[in-house]
């Protein structure tokens, strides 16, 4: 068996066997279960990088499932966008399901822990394959096997709210899966093709045809529901607020990212710039909605009490930031948005393992318990720390990396107001971090006696209900997602020398 | 006369619309959870039929391996479907189990009376609402 | 000019940089943490004294880092105009952590490792903004003396603080990313770089408009420059300890703000592109609005802290106001106040802070003879302020009469008179400071039971309330350093050579 | 219904029937109409016939829970397994012509036969979960 020329289907059939697997593994002892399952995430993420190794030296990767020849059978396509994308969701996967252990023992009931993992890496597989996948249709049932078992793993949420949420998320998530059942329809009707690089030869002599339009509607609101851009996001804030803070995480960093990167796949790849740009004002559209997005998404966090609600606002801000890239469509923002998916997914993912390491010691969602916490666990508030500052775009965060690129895809692109949308953006981001900030570190002296705080000075051991950190197992991943917000800010060309070879080749030489 | 043949002979296509919109009125509307959910699944089914419709060639049999079978249906479609089907069928699943522990939860399944009680009850009533060791 | 590679620069950043690890383990023994600052700050000036005499033989020292993106590198040179600052304010800092530890012992302060270990970290800030070869690099240098100077503003974490910490990181992060990122972002979008140049690097390139678009950004977006109507934040810091406040007034923040306003002009711009685009006049004119107003309200503030920052206000508009004009003499006035300004304002800064720690008062109207009590820390102050008036033979002097020269040179009489006019008011507000210090009948009962200090929120519990007939006497710890400062101030006054010619080398 | 003894006795006899029908229809899948998936769905049926006629009880000592706990992913493993199995015998992932059986052309027919079987499973399965988990009564 050739090892090496099957990792493109090993990457997915891993993580799928091992998802079956851990139910009967489980019976026999739940901690097993877990073990099954970083063992698979892991497997997943080494592959994606040797997968990366080799297109960044050899170019695309073509697999052919079941030996069929391209257009008729299923073809898996690893290519420079991709395997970046794959790289970042396996690794957050793989982060995450370290840091679940602890955390899912704490809320999620013993009895059904194997099935949580079981769901977990069925939600990853989904993820994955979503990627992958270089064929239309298999990218629905991806798309479908990630929502179930999202849908799943949020209705798993300790209050009862979390089945609403899930409830309402499974139904905009079906309409939107079925819009873009419909969109593959359209477009196998005028075609007679489901493979996507095959649909890119075929459909430009097709563009003025209106089902190809009705397709491309239908694949745009579809994805814009899945990726929550501003006014279909609806679904996110309560998706994100009781779900279980893993399962925030993992979706917070991953879900709406490899939405994204579909989105960005059917605008670029399955279609071409000079349609987006030239026969449909999709490019005007989405600008617009992002733009929106970005400016919603902030002021609406501004207004949030729990900080798992104001997360998730903020997220529906930053996708609005990789659509804007996208939707920019040159070089220079394109680049700025890819690299979003990446920082945003180490951003937001540290910000929920923070917020989860938070819950696991004292149970406080709500913004106003965070008084004096940088004291009482000083090393994840430094994580969260770094993640805000990421987040406002300070330099040498990732954050600025992002914003830089975008800025100058806005000036190459002649439209410099974004620009202050963008600046604006991080200005109201700062706000509401900044306010948490502010509180978990000065917080404590805010109460009226104005010297609360003196009494600390004095007596450099004073006894917290739940003093410490966040248990190892938690702190170690959390630490390393905020350390790399500031390594990948650093060390920016490394991310960029991929996510640019990605964007010309998404904006095409042709 | 083009209009007419345009209605009656792609009244498969009209069909579908017409369900599609059923279901996704019933969706949007109902208040009734189970009701939004056989809604999702017409307007689901609606799709199918619309597959199913472009694998139809005029005067094709069935895409069996035939001797007689000159002309036969583009049998793709239906293989989607299949997928479509599972897909379809496992959706409805996680929605009514989603919609037991609703109704467990909340004592209706009831769209207005359960935001009614919204997000002002924090803590579920006790008893019905088992949940994990805290 | 000789360009020598060497990593002297970031030896200088990095010296208090490191220091922060032993500050931050030794916070149980004060006096080792003490040490490690004071240590510190000495390896600090001592390395970037050592750069001096390269300097000054007309060399360079670069020393690049990393790229971060193409176009973005993090990159250090000392240049001229650099170690002038760097060498000021590593200098201030050695006479600062002295002072420092005075007054936080005196008072008793809570969190005092914090203090410290904020304290290094702006210091290496402040020199790393100093020794920037790029518009990037001092950009980043900028937004974390903001943010290492946040723990220092908030430090008494009243709400009071708080509130002033909250207007200062508003204006100061705010302006600095929704204008200063912008004018970045355009400026590397037109010129392909945001390497600074003598010459400039916009010129030639892009419309007028867009240039003078950019420059209106850099302005407003060098909030830390403190010109009208972006100073507020300034008078909303005075909430923090004494020693943070003359930090922030006469060396770290406002100098920072000011030195990239220079940076701005000289390196971004260049002199020949701002003629061309008649910025100058309209720029000048602005600066002198800023110099009368905030000496007016000086005059109407009764708190010692918050007269001293208006005063700052005017008097950092002077450093601009001799940048834009574009004479040679008025540069050269400009760039020397830079070192003028920050040791006589140091100076008065920590005569305010000798004040409350000795005395408890706060406010000018209550310092009727306390220049008998506090002699050393009231003749100090009369010889800061006659800098800030610009008296012979203090400092002061020398930057106001290039200042005026150069207003003369310009042909730039209204600016001559604004000069004039301030000059008389600073008179007006400092002036009977010492006055009422020295010649005034003390209050009765006065003696060490302050009334009206509850305004900064020490009454209680700080072990001097509690003794009401307490002397009045000089703090050595804290009255040593102002001594010095003022010292330094009037030699300079006196032997001003050494820093002129620095100056003109800036402008080489 | 347990009482009416028409139902009773016909369901008796039809259900063995159901079941030899719906493994008939899973022979066929690999050429003609048919295949695990309907075949599935009809076995399935003949137990929740069996369900309905004789109670949840009984149908449970039929097929316990943990029954279709097991029954559920190991159809999905003997589809992934024949997938692997390729893999191993040095093809591309489920290319049925890679399996390590002679000769050739067997292969691909068994390859086919081992996914359909796969599928039968696991939508039974399925079906009968779906079944059990909605007919039982409100006792979580």
């Amino acid at each position: 068996m050739n090892i090496v020329a099957n990792l493109p289907v090993l990457v997915i059939i891993i993580p799928l066997i091992s998802a079956l697997l851990i139910p009967p593994i489980g019976r026999l002892n739940r901690t097993f279960s877990w073990y099954v399952a970083i063992s698979a995430t892991f497997l997943s993420f080494l592959i994606s990088i040797s997968l990366l190794d080799t297109v960044m030296a050899n170019g695309r990767i073509s697999y052919r499932l079941g030996a069929w020849e391209p257009p008729w059978g299923i073809e898996y396509v690893v290519d420079y966008l991709n395997s970046f994308v794959l790289v970042v969701v396996s690794f957050i996967a793989f982060i995450m399901t370290v840091y679940s252990k602890k955390s899912v023992e704490k809320e999620i009931e013993r009895s059904k822990i194997p099935f949580f993992y079981s769901v977990y890496v069925l939600l990853v597989t989904g993820l994955l394959g979503m990627i992958i996948t270089g064929d239309i249709f298999n990218l629905y049932v991806f798309i479908e096997i990630s929502s179930l078992a999202g849908y799943t793993l949020v209705a798993m949420g300790k209050k009862r709210d979390a089945l609403i949420a899930s409830y309402n998320y499974l139904i905009l998530g079906t309409i939107a899966a079925t819009f873009i059942l419909l969109g593959i329809g359209y477009l196998y009707m005028v075609t007679g093709s489901l493979n996507m690089g095959d649909l890119r030869e075929r459909l430009p002599m097709l563009y003025h045809s209106k089902v190809v339009l009705t397709a491309f509607a239908f694949f745009t609101v579809g994805l814009s529901l899945k990726l929550a851009l501003f006014p279909l996001h609806i679904w996110l804030p309560n998706v994100y607020t009781h779900a279980p803070s893993v399962v925030s995480a993992v979706m917070a960093a991953t879900s709406t990212k490899v939405g994204a990167y579909v989105l960005l796949r059917i605008l670029f790849s399955v279609f071409t710039v000079e349609f987006d740009l030239h026969s449909v004002p999709i490019t005007k559209i989405l600008l617009l909605l992002s733009v929106l997005a970005i400016i919603a998404g902030s002021v609406l966090a501004i207004a949030q009490t729990n900080i798992k609600r104001m997360l998730a606002y903020s997220s529906v801000g930053q996708i609005g930031y990789i659509v804007l890239g996208a939707a920019l469509a040159n070089q220079l923002a394109m680049t700025g948005s890819l690299l979003h998916i990446l920082n945003h997914a180490l951003m937001i993912g540290a910000l929920f393992m923070v917020v989860g390491a938070i819950a696991y010691k004292t149970g406080i969602e709500e913004i106003s318990g965070l008084k004096g916490m940088g004291k009482k666990m000083p090393l994840t508030m430094a994580a969260f720390t770094v993640g805000s500052l990421s987040m406002i775009g300070i330099p040498l965060t990732v954050g600025f990396v992002s914003k830089w690129y975008l800025a100058l895809g806005a000036l190459e692109a002649g439209m410099w107001y974004f620009i202050p949308v963008i600046l604006v953006s991080s200005l109201l981001t700062a706000i509401y971090f900044w306010r948490i900030i502010e509180s978990i570190y000065f917080g404590s002296a805010e109460s009226e006696t104005g010297h609360a705080d003196y009494a600390l000075v004095h007596n450099p051991h004073p006894v917290f209900g739940n003093r410490g950190d966040a248990p190892l197992g938690m702190l170690i991943p959390t630490l390393l997602l905020a350390s790399l917000c500031i390594v990948f800010g650093i060390a920016a060309f490394i991310p960029v020398s991929v996510a640019t070879q990605a964007a010309v080749m998404l904006l095409g030489a042709n | 006369m083009e209009m007419i043949e345009l209605i009656l002979g792609k009244y498969n296509y009209w069909i579908y619309i017409a369900l599609m919109m059923i279901g996704f009125y019933a969706t949007i509307a109902k208040e009734n959870l189970i009701k939004k959910i056989i809604g999702l699944n017409i307007f689901q089914t609606a799709v199918f039929l619309f597959y199913i419709s472009i694998g139809k060639v005029d005067g094709g049999t069935a895409p069996i391996l035939w001797d007689k079978a000159v002309l036969y249906d583009n049998p793709l479609p239906h293989c989607l479907m299949l997928t479509g089907i599972v897909v379809s069928v496992s959706t409805t699943a996680v929605a009514l189990a989603l919609i037991i522990k609703i109704y467990k939860a909340y004592g209706t399944i009831e769209e207005d009376k359960i935001l009614e009680m919204g997000e002002e009850e924090k803590t579920p009533t006790p008893g019905s609402w088992p949940q994990g060791s805290r | 000019m000789d360009i020598i590679q060497s990593a002297k620069p970031l030896y200088a950043i990095a010296a208090s940089l490191i220091a922060i690890v032993p500050i931050g383990i030794s916070h149980r023994r004060p006096n080792l943490r003490e040490t490690w600052t004071i240590l510190a700050s000495l390896v600090k000036f001592s390395i970037v004294a050592s750069m001096f005499p390269v300097i000054f033989s007309g060399k360079v020292i670069e020393y690049p880092i990393l790229t971060v993106l193409p176009g973005l590198d993090i990159k250090f040179r000392v240049d001229a105009l650099g170690i002038l600052f760097a060498g000021t304010a590593s200098f201030l800092w050695i006479v600062t952590s002295f002072y420092s530890i005075g007054y936080m012992r005196t008072l008793k302060e809570h969190a005092q490792t914090r203090y410290f270990i904020f304290f290094a970290a702006t210091m290496a800030a402040v020199v790393g903004a100093a020794f920037s070869a790029n518009m990037f690099t001092l950009f980043l240098f900028y937004e974390m003396i903001t943010l290492c100077t946040f723990p220092l503003v908030a430090h008494k974490q009243t709400p009071e603080a708080i509130r002033g910490a909250r207007i200062y990181i508003i204006y100061l992060l705010g302006s600095s990313v929704a204008f200063q990122l912008f004018a970045i972002f355009l400026t590397y979008f037109t010129a392909g770089t945001l390497e600074f140049s003598r010459q400039g690097i916009l010129s030639g390139k892009g419309s007028d408009v867009l240039l003078i678009i950019i420059f209106i950004l850099f302005i407003a977006g060098i909030a830390k420059a403190a010109i009208i109507p972006f100073h507020n934040w300034l008078p909303a810091a005075m909430v923090a300890p004494t020693p943070v406040s003359a930090l922030l007034h006469a060396v770290a923040v406002v100098k920072v703000g000011v030195f990239t306003v220079l940076r701005v002009i000289f390196f971004i711009f260049g002199t020949d592109l701002l003629h061309h685009l008649n910025l100058s006049t309209i720029m000048a004119y602005f600066v002198s609005f800023t110099i009368i107003v905030a000496s007016v309200i000086a005059l109407t503030k009764d708190n010692l802290k918050a007269r001293l920052a208006y005063s700052t206000i005017s008097q950092l508009s002077y450093i601009i106001l001799g940048a834009i004009l574009l004479t040679p003499s008025s540069m050269v006035g400009g760039i020397v106040h830079i070192a003028n300004h920050a040791f006589s304002k140091i100076t008065l800064f920590f005569c305010a802070g000798s004040i409350y720690c000795a005395a408890h008062k706060t406010e000018v109207s209550q310092l009727s003879g306390i220049g008998r009590k506090l002699p050393w820390t009231m003749t100090a102050f009369f010889i800061a302020s006659l800098s800030m008036i610009g008296v012979p033979p203090v400092a002061g002097f020398v930057s106001k009469w290039y200042l005026a020269l150069g207003s003369l040179e310009a042909r730039e009489i209204p600016i001559l008179v604004v000069l004039l006019a301030s000059t008389l008011l600073n008179a007006a507000y400092f002036l009977p400071i010492s006055y009422k210090a020295f010649f005034e009948e003390p209050e009765k009962g006065y003696a060490g039971n302050s009334h009206n200090d509850d305004t900064h929120g020490h009454s209680d519990s700080h072990g001097h309330g509690d003794a009401p007939h307490e002397e009045i006497r000089e703090i050595p710890m804290i009255a040593i350093p102002l001594v010095i400062t003022a010292i330094i101030s009037t030699l300079i006054g006196i032997y001003p050579d050494y820093i002129l010619s620095l100056a003109r080398d800036v402008l080489k | 219904m347990k009482d009416n003894i028409i139902v009773r006795t016909i369901s008796r006899i039809l259900i063995p029937f159901i079941q030899i029908y719906s493994l008939y229809v899973l022979a066929h899948g690999d050429l003609g109409p048919g295949g695990g998936f309907q075949g599935g769905v009809i076995i399935a049926s003949s137990i929740i016939l069996y369900v309905m006629v004789f109670g949840i009880e009984e149908g449970r000592k039929r097929v316990s829970e943990k029954t279709c706990d097991l029954l559920n992913p190991s159809g999905v493993l003997i589809y992934a397994g024949v997938g692997v199995a390729a893999l191993l015998g040095g093809g591309v992932y489920l290319e049925y012509a890679a399996l390590p059986i002679e000769p050739a052309h067997l292969a691909s027919h068994l390859g086919i036969y081992g996914i359909e079987i796969g599928v039968f499973i696991t939508v039974s399965a399925v079906m009968m979960t779906i079944f059990f988990e909605t007919a039982r009564h409100g006792d979580d």
